[in-house]
């Protein structure tokens, strides 16, 4: 039986995935990207659940809501690194520090 | 259904909306030299905006599309206020944009549309306007960060800004999802009915934890703070006094909706952590401020710490608290748009004036802007008669209030830290002598000058009749 | 017939007005404008005091005591500026404004060619004023102001010379050592205050009696007399003022002040104010034993022992200066025998004789052309007789005898103190017996060095030189005059000056008459008036309420049983050990200086420790000085060096703010520019916060 | 205009000072002229404030009030009592010295330092007037500002360490004294004075507002351990800064311990006098003897201002021993009015002191003592003046440096004898300190060349050194006025604090 709690751990594992992969990953950005939309589907997970078990559907519209702004999120995210490789000719982010302090 | 009178309480953002893509479309039709118009117009825009905002003030609360929407008292103080920060903020850019070959269409839309996200930000009712609000800002602010394409530290700024600002609104949104199976709703006004009958209290305060990560965020506090130096340093300064002044409103809004509308019951949770939240940011923005050489980096810290005495009229968590909060973020947009406006007008092409050096001996190059800036810096620290000051005495007298005498002591003690680099600055302009072969002179537009200085000098005259504003932010909790 | 206020102000502010008129107009005025209004005003007051001391003693004025004005005024408690005009007062007045006015007349003379002649008469007449505010005063606070007034000028006048390196310490010094008296006088004003609740006199000496019982709680188990507390504090500004052991080391170093003010402050008015003081405040120490012993033995010491120093000293004004601190002491111990009237007897009689011999001694010193070395002297009574002859009138005065001034009031002291009881009496029997022999050992011996013997200077007709007139050196040379004391503690002595010892540039003439006239005039009182008022003043309660005795203590009382008139007591004089010992003196001395002259010089080597122990001044100055001055210096060196600048500066304040720095550097380093730490601060600031909810949860 | 008075006094010198700054950026004759004018038309503004104000009637007079924050109970209430009248009158007339003396002195942006005095004049008016707290501690936080400006543009070479000092360690008092007056707001309901005063407080609640307001206070006065901010601050001010932050500045502590400390925490300044009164003491004989080794002019008479003011915060706390120890309300009365009579007092003398010192800097740019001797033979009005003031310094009778130290000795011996002794040492060390200065200063021979060329005082010098001369003397001469002018408010004072508020 899958209960509630098996998707919430879930949504947990997959955020505290993200989370790591946020700070663990040092070479390169698009792995940023992936983290972050890695985060947002731990949360729709967590919604989508919620929502189902609750029988209320606000949560699901929520739900697309994100998947929305998480597509323009990506675009801009993606333009910025365009920029960053125009400027710097390099995506690592562990080259990414002239201004620290 | 959504009824004619929804329409009608949404009307400026609506408007504003049009306006924008109007704006937009128009520019892609316009000659690079007729885009002055375009700046008179968007000016206009927001003017027409605030009229609007006034003029539609409805007597008491209320709501559009089933409470989606809220427009109340502490909503329209705010919007009016962003819309006037933005409207300072675009006289004060004009001519750093026209020296760098950045005056384009895309930085007025940008601005206008992050302006529209902070207002549907503050008049939310739902969690999902809340997040909806949020991402219009910050979606147009990362565009705004990286305006300066060619510029390298504006991409870095850019890519930190995003990624920390898509991690957070990650946590906001995780902290929503937990909130909502909690409560099983995403309304405010049912969430904070729902929140004192949950059956899974742990699971609720988890989510609040990490809508705090999100609202700490937006407004900068430690350690969510990591942000702002970078961002404000990297920005090209046109955009930093935007992010440093309208969206510090529309994060207290957001605050405000989400603590003391949604959760308020909460508080005596949330109290404490913000008040941690308070003394750290309290204590790295105002230490790392001391050691900084880059003006823009040295407001940013400032900022943080200014964050910090919000949070400690926060913590209050009653309307007396609220009110002195929103003062204070008033306050600080206000000043902080006007230590931009100062930084900005001082800028010209090759020479951004972002060194604290740069400012050597500017009371003898310029001793207005020399004196517009002093008095800008003794609000940030906080001395009377300034406005700032006021602001401070207010939320330290709410954190005192509410019994956190020690965070009101706290705060005094980091206001004397701070007070010494906010002096720094003074002494560079007022005691050093200018570096030879420099030049340094107030930009000739007469509108930055005069904009500027009713800017600042208003921080001396609100010092002196602030009472009517207060008056104003505690009518908006109270009534 | 009453005195009226208007002739009191008029007094007291003539010289004022000459003094302003002098100091700020001096410059249009000239010289012989500034002197003329500065006599006239002391003139005025001179002949006034005359006239208030007859209508008190012949005209039956009664006793003035009145306020001018309220000095302020809070609660009960008030200070007022007033006056209180007594026999006492009236006599002081007439003392301190005649010999002003000789002062006076003798410095157009003395100071004929400094450039600082408006000045100086400007200071003088301020010092008449002061000193007559001091004396005329109805009550405390207004004395506190006489006394510092007087002591100001006394600064300033010790420092006319600004130049010599040696009258800018001197005049320190003596403003110092005075504070140091003032300090306790304060507290005994302040003591008086609080015991009898006012500080105007009438009051406060008919609330005296209620002082018995009474005591000053000063740690938890000691309570001292009240009486007591009050009159030693009191006396204490006396010591300073007048000069008494220990507080007596200003006296000689401010004979770096031109003469005319060695005579009028440092001689015959101004040290004199403590004696003044104490006689005046009778009916307070009459309630205190010990505090009489104590001014007695005070007293006596310096009676005996500063006069031993004028036997070694070798510049003339230097010895006149140790023979005031030993009548000094006369009259300290005076008082202390309750014998006021015989202290006020003597200050009267010491003014006159006592400035006369400094006024002679300017004479002579004019004359040898600011020489004030006895060894470059002698024989000059050749030149100027006049000087020579008041000159000896004074000295015979100051030792006592018989017909002098000196003898009536003198011999009285040490009559009286043989008749006291007190504690430590006879100790100071001895000490006043001892020291009219020193007395006339010094004196003799100044005059025969002086006036007799061999000349042991050479004139060389020199006209090249042209110092024309030798007594403005001090103003016209550019290098600074350093003074003649060898034992001066002024390391950076710059005595480059242009006369070599014993060498003149011009033969030794009597001075003008504006000098002699003063000395002729003092001369005349130094010799007859004592006799003249020694009945009613010593034995006939002249003074009436103004000096208070306790029937018990009435030791002149007793003396006075024996008296039977000025001649009987002169000629009674002659066959006292007093006089004998004067007599034995002079033998010695005219022995020594007149014929065999180096005598002295081997009775200073056969006694070189007395004679070294003499010299240094007992070593209290060297002593002072490097506790005092040096280890002042020394302490506030430490003070600000190591308490201001290293612990308060150093420590709280400069190292608050290095802390706070270079927390501030490392907080700094938190903000790396990565990435991945910026996340790791957001995700680490979200797990404190869970745990944080965890734990209190929990 | 004459129900405004009080606000006039404080705005006009303000207000005054926009047309300074606009007028004189290329006119400095304009700047100075329309500065003294300002400075004089204040003067006499404030001389009016006399026969307006009725001396027998201990209430503040001159009453304004008007609500400034509604909802908060904030109001811009000012009102002047006897203490209040006679400090105005002093920075009113020190105003208009200071600006004389700057005259031809301050070259650099003459307009801007003139604007600077006469906006600090107003504000520090404006302390003395202000009986709502909040107003009161805008007014006494706002006057660092022109200060720091004073001291950090037209200072000497370390100015801007001695400035940021000076700013920092003030604020830094004060800082407190703010979180403890919105405790007390928050328990009153209001920043009325009268209403604070009024207000029951338990034995804690006072103790701790007492420490708070004693560390606002004693970096004002200043009093050791807290003082040396002054010396660095004396230093490098110009002359004029030094003149106003010692005649008129310092006093504003003072006057915080009688307005805030003794009415509102009696029992808790009751309990703690000791520590003021010890901390006096130690400023009179450990100053002193840090006074004693100073090269520096400036700083040889900040440590003495420092000393001096050990009397006043003395005068003013010995007033619970002689109150409450032995109900001695005369004495106590006494001791109050010698610590006014000694602040007032102490604006004239350290202001002269502070003016002959500019005037020897002018002349010579530097104010080290070893640099000069034997001035006065080259300066012989001005070491008249010099040795005046330096007399005054030392407490001599017949100046205004006496009668306040008397008053207080005469006062500290009634409430204890041991107090009075180390008080009276000041007659001894004063008179060292100050008196070495003036020996190796004024008097001796000619040692450096250049002091040779001084020429003596100007007639703008004169004005200057004979006003306070003129001030120093009457005062010293006849107290009775002033005193009288103080003497119901003192008595009020004094009587309040026999009122336990426990």
């Amino acid at each position: 039986m899958i209960t509630l709690s098996h998707f919430i751990v879930l949504g947990a594992v997959l955020f505290c995935i993200a989370l790591a992969s946020l700070f663990i990953n040092r070479k390169n950005v698009i792995v940023l990207l992936m983290s972050i939309e890695l985060m947002l589907l731990a949360v729709n997970i967590n919604f989508v659940a919620f929502s189902r078990f609750l029988g209320d559907v606000a949560g699901q519209v929520f739900v697309f809501f994100i998947l929305t702004v998480a597509a323009a999120e990506t675009a801009i995210g993606l333009a910025i690194l365009v920029l960053l490789m125009r400027n710097r000719s390099t995506i690592n982010v562990a080259e990414i520090d002239s201004m620290k302090g | 259904m959504p009824t004619f009178n929804d329409i009608l309480i949404l009307l400026p953002e609506f408007y504003l909306v049009a306006a924008a893509c109007l704006l937009l479309l128009l520019d892609a039709f316009m000659k690079p030299e007729q885009r002055p118009l375009l700046h008179w117009l968007s000016i206009a825009v927001l003017l027409v905006g605030i009229y609007l905002v006034v003029v539609g003030q409805p007597s008491q609360t209320v709501t559009a599309f089933n409470g989606m929407f809220i427009r109340d008292g502490v909503s329209e103080i705010l919007k009016v206020f962003a819309l006037l920060s933005t409207v300072l903020v675009f006289f004060y850019a004009k001519p750093y944009l026209q020296d760098r070959k950045l005056f384009v269409g895309e930085f007025y839309t940008l601005t206008i549309f992050a302006v529209i996200g902070i207002m549907l930000l503050v008049s939310a009712g739902n969690l999902i306007m809340v997040y909806l609000g949020l991402e219009l800002l910050t979606l147009s602010s990362y565009a705004l960060v990286a305006l300066n394409r060619d510029s390298r530290l504006s991409s870095e700024a850019a890519i930190k800004y995003f990624v920390l600002g898509a991690l957070a609104s990650g946590m906001l949104l995780y902290g929503m999802s937990m909130v909502y199976g909690a409560t099983g709703t995403l309304d405010l006004a049912r969430l904070h009915m729902a929140a004192t009958q949950t059956g899974m209290p742990h699971l609720l305060v988890f989510g609040l934890i990490f809508m705090i990560v999100g609202i700490g965020f937006k407004l900068g506090a430690a350690p969510f703070h990591m942000w702002i130096p970078d961002v404000y340093q990297g920005s090209p300064t046109a955009v930093t006094i935007f992010i440093g002044s309208a969206p510090k409103l529309a994060a207290f809004g957001m605050a405000y909706r989400l603590l003391a509308s949604g959760l308020g019951d909460l508080s005596q949770h949330w109290q404490i952590m913000l008040a941690c939240l308070a003394v750290l940011s309290l204590a790295i923005g105002n230490l790392v401020a001391i050691v900084q050489s880059n003006l823009k980096r040295l407001l940013a810290y400032s900022t943080i710490s200014h964050m910090g005495y919000l949070l400690v009229g926060l913590v209050n968590a009653g309307p007396e608290g609220y009110a002195s909060s929103l003062f204070y973020a008033i306050s600080y947009a206000i000043t902080s748009a006007a230590a931009f406006g100062v930084i900005l007008a001082l800028a010209r092409a090759g020479f951004e004036c972002e060194e604290i050096d740069d400012l050597k001996g500017l009371n003898q190059r310029s001793p207005w802007a020399a004196f517009l800036m002093m008095l800008v810096m003794f609000s940030l620290a906080g001395v009377p008669p300034l406005f700032g000051f006021f602001g401070k005495l207010l939320v330290f007298q709410a954190a005192i209030h509410a019994g956190f005498l020690w965070l009101a002591i706290v705060g005094a003690v980091f206001a004397i830290i701070g007070l010494y680099y906010y002096l720094r600055v003074v002494k560079v302009m007022y005691f050093d002598k200018p570096v030879e072969g420099t030049e340094v002179y107030l930009q000739k537009d007469v509108s930055v000058r005069l904009v500027l200085s009713l800017n600042v000098l208003a921080l001396l005259v609100l010092g002196f009749v602030w009472g009517p504003l207060f008056g104003w932010c505690q009518s908006v909790f109270i009534g | 017939m009453e005195l009226s206020t208007s002739i009191l102000l008029t007094i007291a502010l003539a010289p004022l007005v000459g003094c302003l008129l002098a100091g700020f107009l001096g410059r249009f005025l000239g010289r012989a404008g500034s002197h003329s209004v500065t006599i006239l005003g002391v003139a005025i007051a001179c002949g006034l005091s005359f006239y208030v001391l007859y209508q008190l003693t012949a005209g039956g004025a009664p006793v003035y005591n009145q306020n001018i004005y309220t000095w302020f005024e809070i609660g009960n408690y008030s200070a007022h500026v007033g006056f209180m005009i007594d026999r006492l007062t009236a006599m002081m007045m007439v003392v301190v404004t005649f010999v002003s006015l000789l002062v006076h007349i003798y410095t157009i003379g003395y100071m004929a060619d400094d450039p600082g002649y408006q000045r100086f008469f400007s200071y003088i007449s301020l010092f008449t004023f002061s000193m007559l505010m001091l004396v005329m005063s109805n009550n405390f606070m207004q004395l506190f102001f006489g006394w510092e007034a007087v002591g100001l000028v006394s600064y300033l006048l010790i420092g006319f010379w600004y130049k010599r390196p040696t009258a800018i310490f001197a005049n320190l010094k003596a403003f110092l050592v005075n504070r140091v008296g003032d300090f306790g006088f304060l507290l005994g004003i302040a003591g008086v205050l609080y015991f009898l609740g006012t500080l105007d006199y009438s009051t406060a000496f008919a609330a005296a009696p209620t002082l018995v019982g009474r005591s000053l709680q000063i740690t938890q188990s000691t309570h001292w007399d009240a009486a007591t507390v009050i009159c030693i504090c009191l006396f204490i500004g006396a010591m300073g003022k007048s000069a008494q052991v220990p507080l007596h080391v200003w006296l000689p170093d401010s004979m770096e002040g031109p003469t005319p003010i060695s005579a009028l402050i440092h001689a015959a008015t101004m040290v004199t104010a403590g004696i003044f003081m104490v006689a005046r405040m009778s009916p307070l120490f009459e309630l205190s034993e010990t505090a009489l012993s104590f001014v007695m033995i005070i007293g006596a010491t310096g009676a005996l022992f500063t006069g031993l120093i004028g036997i070694v000293q070798n510049d003339i004004k230097r010895v006149v200066a140790y023979s005031t601190l030993s009548q000094l002491g006369y009259m300290t111990v005076a008082l202390g025998v309750s014998a006021y009237a015989g202290a006020v007897f003597h200050l009267m009689t010491h003014a006159f004789f006592k400035a006369l011999l400094f006024l002679g001694a300017g004479s002579v010193i004019i004359a040898m052309h600011h020489e004030q070395d006895m060894r470059y002297m002698g024989g000059l009574r050749k030149y100027m007789p006049i000087t020579w002859i008041t000159m000896w009138i004074g000295s015979l005065a100051l030792c006592g005898v018989p017909f002098f001034a000196g003898f009536y009031s003198k011999d009285a002291i040490i009559e009286a103190v043989g008749e006291s009881h007190r504690a430590g009496a006879t100790y100071a029997y001895f000490c006043v017996m001892a020291g009219a022999f020193v007395t006339a050992l010094y004196t003799f011996r100044q005059m025969y060095l002086t006036f007799h013997g061999k000349e042991r200077f050479v004139v060389v007709h020199d006209h090249g030189h042209g110092h024309a007139h030798g007594h403005d050196d001090h103003a016209h040379d550019d290098h600074a005059h350093a003074g003649h004391d060898e034992h001066h503690h002024v390391s950076h002595k710059d005595d480059h000056g242009h006369h070599e010892p014993g060498i003149m540039h011009e033969t030794p003439k009597e001075s003008p008459w504006v000098v002699t006239l003063p000395l002729i005039l003092l001369a005349i009182p130094s010799l007859l008036i004592g006799f003249f008022t020694v009945g009613p003043a010593l034995f006939g309660d002249w003074f009436g309420s103004a000096i208070h005795v306790n029937e018990v203590n009435n030791v002149l009382g007793e003396v006075g049983k024996e008296f039977h008139g000025a001649l009987p007591m002169a000629l009674h004089g002659f066959l006292q050990l007093p006089f004998l010992l004067v007599l034995t003196a002079f033998a010695i001395q005219t022995y020594i200086y007149l014929f065999n002259p180096a005598l002295a010089e081997r009775i200073k080597n056969a006694l070189k420790p007395i004679y070294n122990l003499l010299n240094h001044k007992y070593w209290f100055d060297a002593v002072y000085f490097i506790v005092f001055a040096r280890g002042s210096m020394a302490l506030g060196r430490g003070l600000w060096k190591g308490g201001d600048a290293a612990i308060i500066d150093g420590v709280m304040v400069d190292g608050s703010a290095k802390l706070v720095d270079r927390i501030a550097g490392g907080v700094r380093r938190l903000q790396s520019g990565y990435l991945y730490h910026y996340a790791f601060a957001m995700i680490l600031g979200l797990i404190l916060l869970l745990g944080g909810y965890w734990l209190v949860g929990q | 205009m004459f129900n405004h008075l009080l606000s006039l006094l404080i705005w006009l010198p303000v207000v005054g000072a926009i047309p300074v700054l606009l007028a004189g950026a290329g006119r400095p004759n304009a700047a100075r002229w329309i500065a003294l004018a300002v400075a004089v038309l204040t003067f006499v503004l404030s001389l009016y404030m006399l026969p307006l104000y009725n001396a027998a009637d201990a209430t503040k007079q001159l009453a304004e009030s008007h609500v400034w924050i509604a909802s908060l109970g904030v109001h811009y209430n000012l009102a002047v009592d006897g203490i209040s009248i006679a400090l105005i009158l002093l920075t009113s007339f020190v105003g208009i010295l200071v600006i004389v003396g700057a005259w031809e002195v301050i070259q650099t942006n003459p307009h801007q330092y003139m604007a600077a005095m006469l906006v600090l004049e107003g504000l520090m008016i404006g302390v003395f007037c202000a009986t709502d707290a909040l107003l009161f501690y805008v007014f006494f936080e706002a006057m660092l500002i022109p200060m720091f400006i004073l001291i950090g543009v037209w200072g000497g070479p370390r100015r801007v360490y001695a400035t940021l000092k000076f700013f920092i360690y003030t604020f830094f008092g004060s800082i407190f004294m703010l979180v403890g007056l919105i405790y007390l707001y928050l328990k009153a309901g209001s920043f009325d004075l009268a209403t604070l005063a009024a207000l029951p407080l338990s034995m804690k609640e006072q103790t701790w507002l007492f420490f708070a307001f004693l560390i606002a206070f004693a970096v004002k006065v200043p009093m050791v351990p807290v003082h040396t901010w002054l010396p660095d601050a004396h230093v490098e001010a110009p002359t004029g800064g030094s003149v106003v932050l010692a005649a008129v500045m310092l006093k504003i502590g003072g006057y915080g311990f009688l307005r805030f400390s003794l009415p509102i925490t009696p029992d808790a300044a009751d309990a703690y006098a000791w520590v003021v009164i010890t901390l006096s003491l130690i400023a009179v004989v450990y100053i002193g003897y840090v006074a004693l080794v100073q090269e520096d002019m400036k700083k040889l008479v900040a440590y003495s201002s420092v000393a001096h003011m050990g009397f006043v915060t003395l005068g003013i706390f010995i007033t619970f021993m002689l109150v409450r120890g032995s109900n001695n309300l005369d004495a106590a009365k006494l001791g109050m009015q010698g610590a006014m009579v000694q602040m007032i007092s102490h604006g004239f003398i350290s202001g002269a002191m502070f003016s002959c010192i500019g005037v020897l800097y002018d002349r010579l740019h530097t104010r080290q003592i070893k640099d000069y001797g034997g001035v006065i033979n080259v300066m012989p009005w001005f070491g008249f003046f010099y040795v005046l003031f330096a007399m005054a310094n030392t407490g001599m009778p017949g100046t205004s440096g006496f009668v306040g130290e008397f008053q207080v000795v005469l006062a500290a011996f009634q409430a204890n004898p041991w107090i009075a002794l180390f008080a009276a040492f000041t007659l001894i060390i004063s008179a060292a300190y100050t008196l070495f200065m003036v020996k190796r200063v004024m008097w001796g021979d000619i040692t450096n060349p250049h002091v040779a060329e001084m020429k003596d005082i100007n007639g703008r010098e004169w004005f200057v050194l004979t006003a306070f001369a003129a001030a120093t003397l009457v005062l010293g001469i006849w107290p009775q006025p002033l005193i009288h002018l103080m003497d119901s408010s003192v008595t009020q004072l004094v009587t309040q604090l026999a009122n336990h508020k426990i």
